[in-house]
């Protein structure tokens, strides 16, 4: 078990890749046995970030050095900068890591029928495993270029499973998007890489934050490195391949490429809390940051509003979510340099927006899947042509139901808690700023009430007489997710406590981060 | 400031990233896009590959290796695996152009688009 | 193509294949490695490709033999890195034993082949993986490309 | 409107640039605490004569096997693009 433990950062990473070059083998003997790998997998992964996790709350972070005579030999001896590439795992990291496994875990089980009816399966699942891959590689490694290594597998993974249903021409179009801005985006940070390599001569992350030294190119790279990670969560102005992506990717992908968006969210803090912490000027970054983050709340849900089609209603309503933690996230980073404000609001705003993170990966990921069982029966994603399905997809509607309250914030759900915590200490901060949420929240409420209404109530139309229920493993992947919102909501403190404020004080403690792989120095 | 007449290679990168942000901004056909995007790439590999040049260096192999110093081995593999990744990209970002073109008879980023708002 | 291109493409293809080879078997002495070598080696592919047709080729060699090759290269890559795990993962655990464990002398030397540890084995890994990855590539496309042809 | 944005955000990024080439170390003369490190050990420690591949497989191996699955995904995604399409029940 102890071995376990101290190799288990990588073997997240490694088991599932080594399953996803075996799945093509497998799959040529059987088709069952490549979906219980799937399945098995996925749940190894899921049990291995529990207790990466139990050791990273007890123990501090997880440090794993690669090819290293030894796991924690991060420097060689008699020398003074890592060399090798380091994973790091950090509170932040393992937070992120729980919500890709388990709602890719959903997510797969949810694809099990949808693959019956489709051609291709094997590559659908391996790209699945990749997509995997690359979340968690991208949220564990402490290695610039490492990062951009696995931001490019989650890119080209994800490009690839929205175009997968290869006979719809929009199909193709949202992938093309999604793989164009990646590689713009990709190279962008490589440019940025090149940067600190030119100055500092070093890829580390924590060495790069402690040789940081705040000078004209640092600060250009801190811009492109900004830009290309909002490109890639999709933050306004940049958003307009998002609703065409998401709105096309089949099955269980569409929550998986949002919570590999999120996984670039991750990027964007890392960069800013840990690469350049309070060498950076905070207030005018965070203020760059809350001002993306209200105007994606904004944009995308006037945006949603008008939408007919359910899954690119959700698309711009998820754009609208990203918003409320850039924004709680952002008051943070633009209080980060003032201990005071900190302490008394800035580390809630911060929590309120990290713990939404998680919130709207569930709440979110489970709108998604039910906005593809509907058109997995009725064949459409129009609205309009929808009508009274809560008689024949009862539990599908159930499923609507707590993910509409618990987006729209309405107690007791999961997403009431994390808007409450980000207005009351954004209020402090600039009330103006907090009373543009609330309205954001209500516009959200307004929006998908009217979309149960058209897709769930009403008469039943004739046509969808014969409807039936979704398959078992697509209610086992909506279930799962349900159950863990209904979980979230009748216990938030034991949450926030556990594994947000964690995850928050690993962001503002830049100097823990760094020590881990320098030792001090 | 000093060497900035050196430093003519980073001013050819700029010339590249410029032009290859230019066509991706401007062209609305999608090979020429792609090209954009290849060109993009060449621009940041060639930035990596100039990092790591030191005045009269030698290749960094000691297999009868001549005396002098050794350029930097890390930028030379990092940009191994950036073209890598730039070929993966380039082959899917192509395969896609290819599909859409089956079904849309066109490959003009405005006429082949079916989704807006 | 002509009777020319394929006659030459005949004499041609030995050269590169086994300059592929070299190239990925030497990696860790002289310039190269197991991408180099396998593009090399895929080129050659590709040469066959465009001299005698997609179609032709794809009798011979299947993209599922492309697939499985590429997937057993993966596979023993990551196995390689697998190999350390007692010590840590990507750990070289062959410097210093009988196969390719020789220490090189220091400085500019001749170059012995049994050394690198790990090195050589995982450049013929990658060597395979590259090879199958950019000839299937090749293959796909230019099968998807004729077809495009014929319908129209 | 979109024209405008488009010119002057591309105005800025080229500024950037030239920027970036002014301001950078002066070509040939790059900082190498960590490449001194590679160039000294590489044969002490993997036994490679060759520095890069040294780099490639050894020191940042791991790199390496991210690339070589960035190549896998991509063949899987064109091979998956292309497929055949047949009927659902022969899956």
């Amino acid at each position: 078990m102890h071995t376990l433990v101290a190799h288990s950062a990588i073997l997240i990473i490694a088991i599932p890749l080594l399953a996803a070059f075996l799945t093509p083998l497998i799959s040529r003997v059987s088709k069952k046995a490549r979906d219980i790998l799937v399945i098995a997998t996925l749940v190894f992964v899921e049990f291995l970030v529990i207790i990466l996790a139990k050791d990273i709350y007890l123990n501090g972070i997880h440090i794993y050095t690669l090819g290293a005579s030894s796991p924690s030999l991060t420097i060689p001896e008699h020398y003074m900068v890592p060399v090798r590439i380091i994973l790091e795992v950090d509170a932040m990291s393992i937070f992120m890591g729980i919500i890709s496994a388990t709602v890719s875990l959903a997510a797969t089980i949810y694809s099990i029928s949808f693959m019956k009816e489709e051609t291709g399966g094997d590559r659908f699942y391996t790209l699945l495993l990749l997509l995997v891959v690359g979340m968690l590689g991208l949220e564990f490694t402490g290695d610039m270029f490492n990062m951009f290594v696995f931001l490019e597998i989650l890119s080209i993974s994800g490009a690839a499973l929205a175009a997968f249903r290869t006979r719809f021409a929009d199909a193709l179009e949202g992938g093309f998007k999604y793989i164009v801005i990646s590689a713009v985006g990709a190279l962008v940070i490589l440019f940025a890489i090149g940067i600190f390599y030119s100055q500092y001569n070093l890829l580390n992350i924590a060495a790069l934050a402690q040789a940081m030294q705040y000078t004209m190119l640092d600060k250009i790279a801190l811009a492109l490195l900004a830009m290309a990670f909002t490109m890639k969560l999709a933050g306004v102005p940049m958003h307009m391949w998002a609703p065409d992506t998401y709105s096309v990717a089949p099955a269980g992908t569409t929550p998986m490429i949002y919570i590999a968006s999120q996984a670039c969210l991750y990027g964007l803090f890392r960069t800013c809390f840990t690469l350049y912490g309070v060498t950076l000027n905070t207030a005018t970054i965070g203020w760059i940051v809350i001002i993306i983050g209200v105007l994606s709340m904004f944009v995308g849900v006037t945006m949603a509003v008008h939408q007919s089609d359910v899954k690119r209603l959700m698309a711009y309503h998820a754009i609208s979510q990203s918003g409320y933690m850039l924004l709680g996230v952002g008051v943070g980073l633009a209080v980060l340099g003032n201990p005071e404000a900190l302490a008394s609001y800035g580390r809630e705003a911060m929590s309120g927006g990290i713990f939404h993170i998680i919130n709207n990966a569930l709440y979110k990921g489970l709108l998604f899947l039910t906005a593809e069982a509907l058109f997995f029966r009725l064949g459409t994603r129009d609205l309009n042509k929808m009508g009274g399905m809560c008689r024949n997809m009862k539990y599908t509607s159930i499923f609507f139901i707590i993910g509409a309250l618990a987006i729209s914030g309405i107690p007791p759900f999961n997403g009431f808690t994390s808007k409450l915590m980000i207005y009351e200490s954004v209020y402090r901060f600039n009330p103006i700023l907090s009373v543009i949420a609330m309205l954001v929240s209500i516009i959200t409420l307004a929006s998908f009430t009217k979309a149960f209404q058209a897709a769930f109530t009403g008469p039943a139309l004739p046509q969808y007489k014969d409807v039936k229920e979704v398959p078992k493993p697509m209610l086992i992947g909506m279930g799962i997710l349900t159950i863990i919102i209904i979980f979230f909501s009748l216990f938030p403190g034991l949450i926030v406590n556990s594994i947000v404020n964690p995850a928050t004080d690993a962001l503002i403690n830049q100097a823990t981060y760094i020590n881990a792989v320098m030792g001090g120095l | 400031m000093t060497g900035t007449i050196f430093n003519i290679p980073f001013l050819a990168v700029a010339a590249l990233v410029g032009i290859a942000l230019y066509i991706i901004i401007s062209q609305r056909n999608l090979i020429k896009l792609v090209m954009g995007i290849t060109i993009l790439e060449s621009g940041v590999n060639l930035f990596l590959i100039t990092l790591g040049y030191r005045a009269a260096g030698i290749a960094p192999i000691y297999t009868n290796a001549p005396e002098g110093v050794m350029v930097l081995p890390v930028p030379q593999a990092l940009t191994l695996t950036s073209i890598v990744i730039g070929v993966a990209t380039t082959a899917l970002m192509l395969s896609m152009i290819m599909l859409t073109y089956r079904h849309t008879g066109d490959i003009d980023s405005e006429k082949s688009r079916r989704m807006k708002g | 193509m002509s009777k020319i291109v394929r006659t030459i493409s005949n004499l041609l293809i030995l050269f590169i294949l086994t300059f592929g080879l070299y190239v990925i078997m030497h990696g860790h002495l002289t310039p190269g490695g197991g991408f180099q070598g396998g593009a090399v080696f895929a080129s050659g592919i590709a040469l066959l490709i465009v001299a005698f047709g997609s179609y032709n080729i794809q009798k011979k060699l299947k993209e599922h033999h492309f697939s499985i090759l590429e997937s057993s290269g993966a596979m023993i890559f990551i196995g390689l890195a697998f190999g350390g795990i007692a010590t840590v993962f990507f750990y070289n655990f062959l410097v210093g034993s009988p196969l390719f464990g020789h220490i090189p002398p220091p400085g500019s030397n001749p170059g012995d082949i049994w050394t690198a540890g790990i090195i050589p084995l995982m450049n013929i890994a990658v060597g395979l993986k590259v090879i199958a990855g950019l000839s299937v590539i090749v293959l796909v496309m230019a099968l998807a490309s004729s077809k495009i042809e014929i319908e129209e | 409107m979109r024209k405008t944005t488009a010119v002057i955000s591309l105005g800025i990024i080229i500024a950037i640039l030239i920027a970036t080439a002014l301001l950078i170390h002066p070509f040939g003369h790059p900082p190498s605490q960590m490449d001194d490190y590679i160039i000294e050990n590489t044969q002490s420690e993997t036994g490679a004569n060759n520095a890069v591949t040294s780099v490639v497989f050894d020191y940042r191996g791991f790199d390496t096997l991210g690339e070589a699955t960035i190549l896998f995904t991509a063949v899987t995604g064109v091979v998956m693009l292309f497929r055949r399409k047949r009927q659902p029940t022969d899956v």
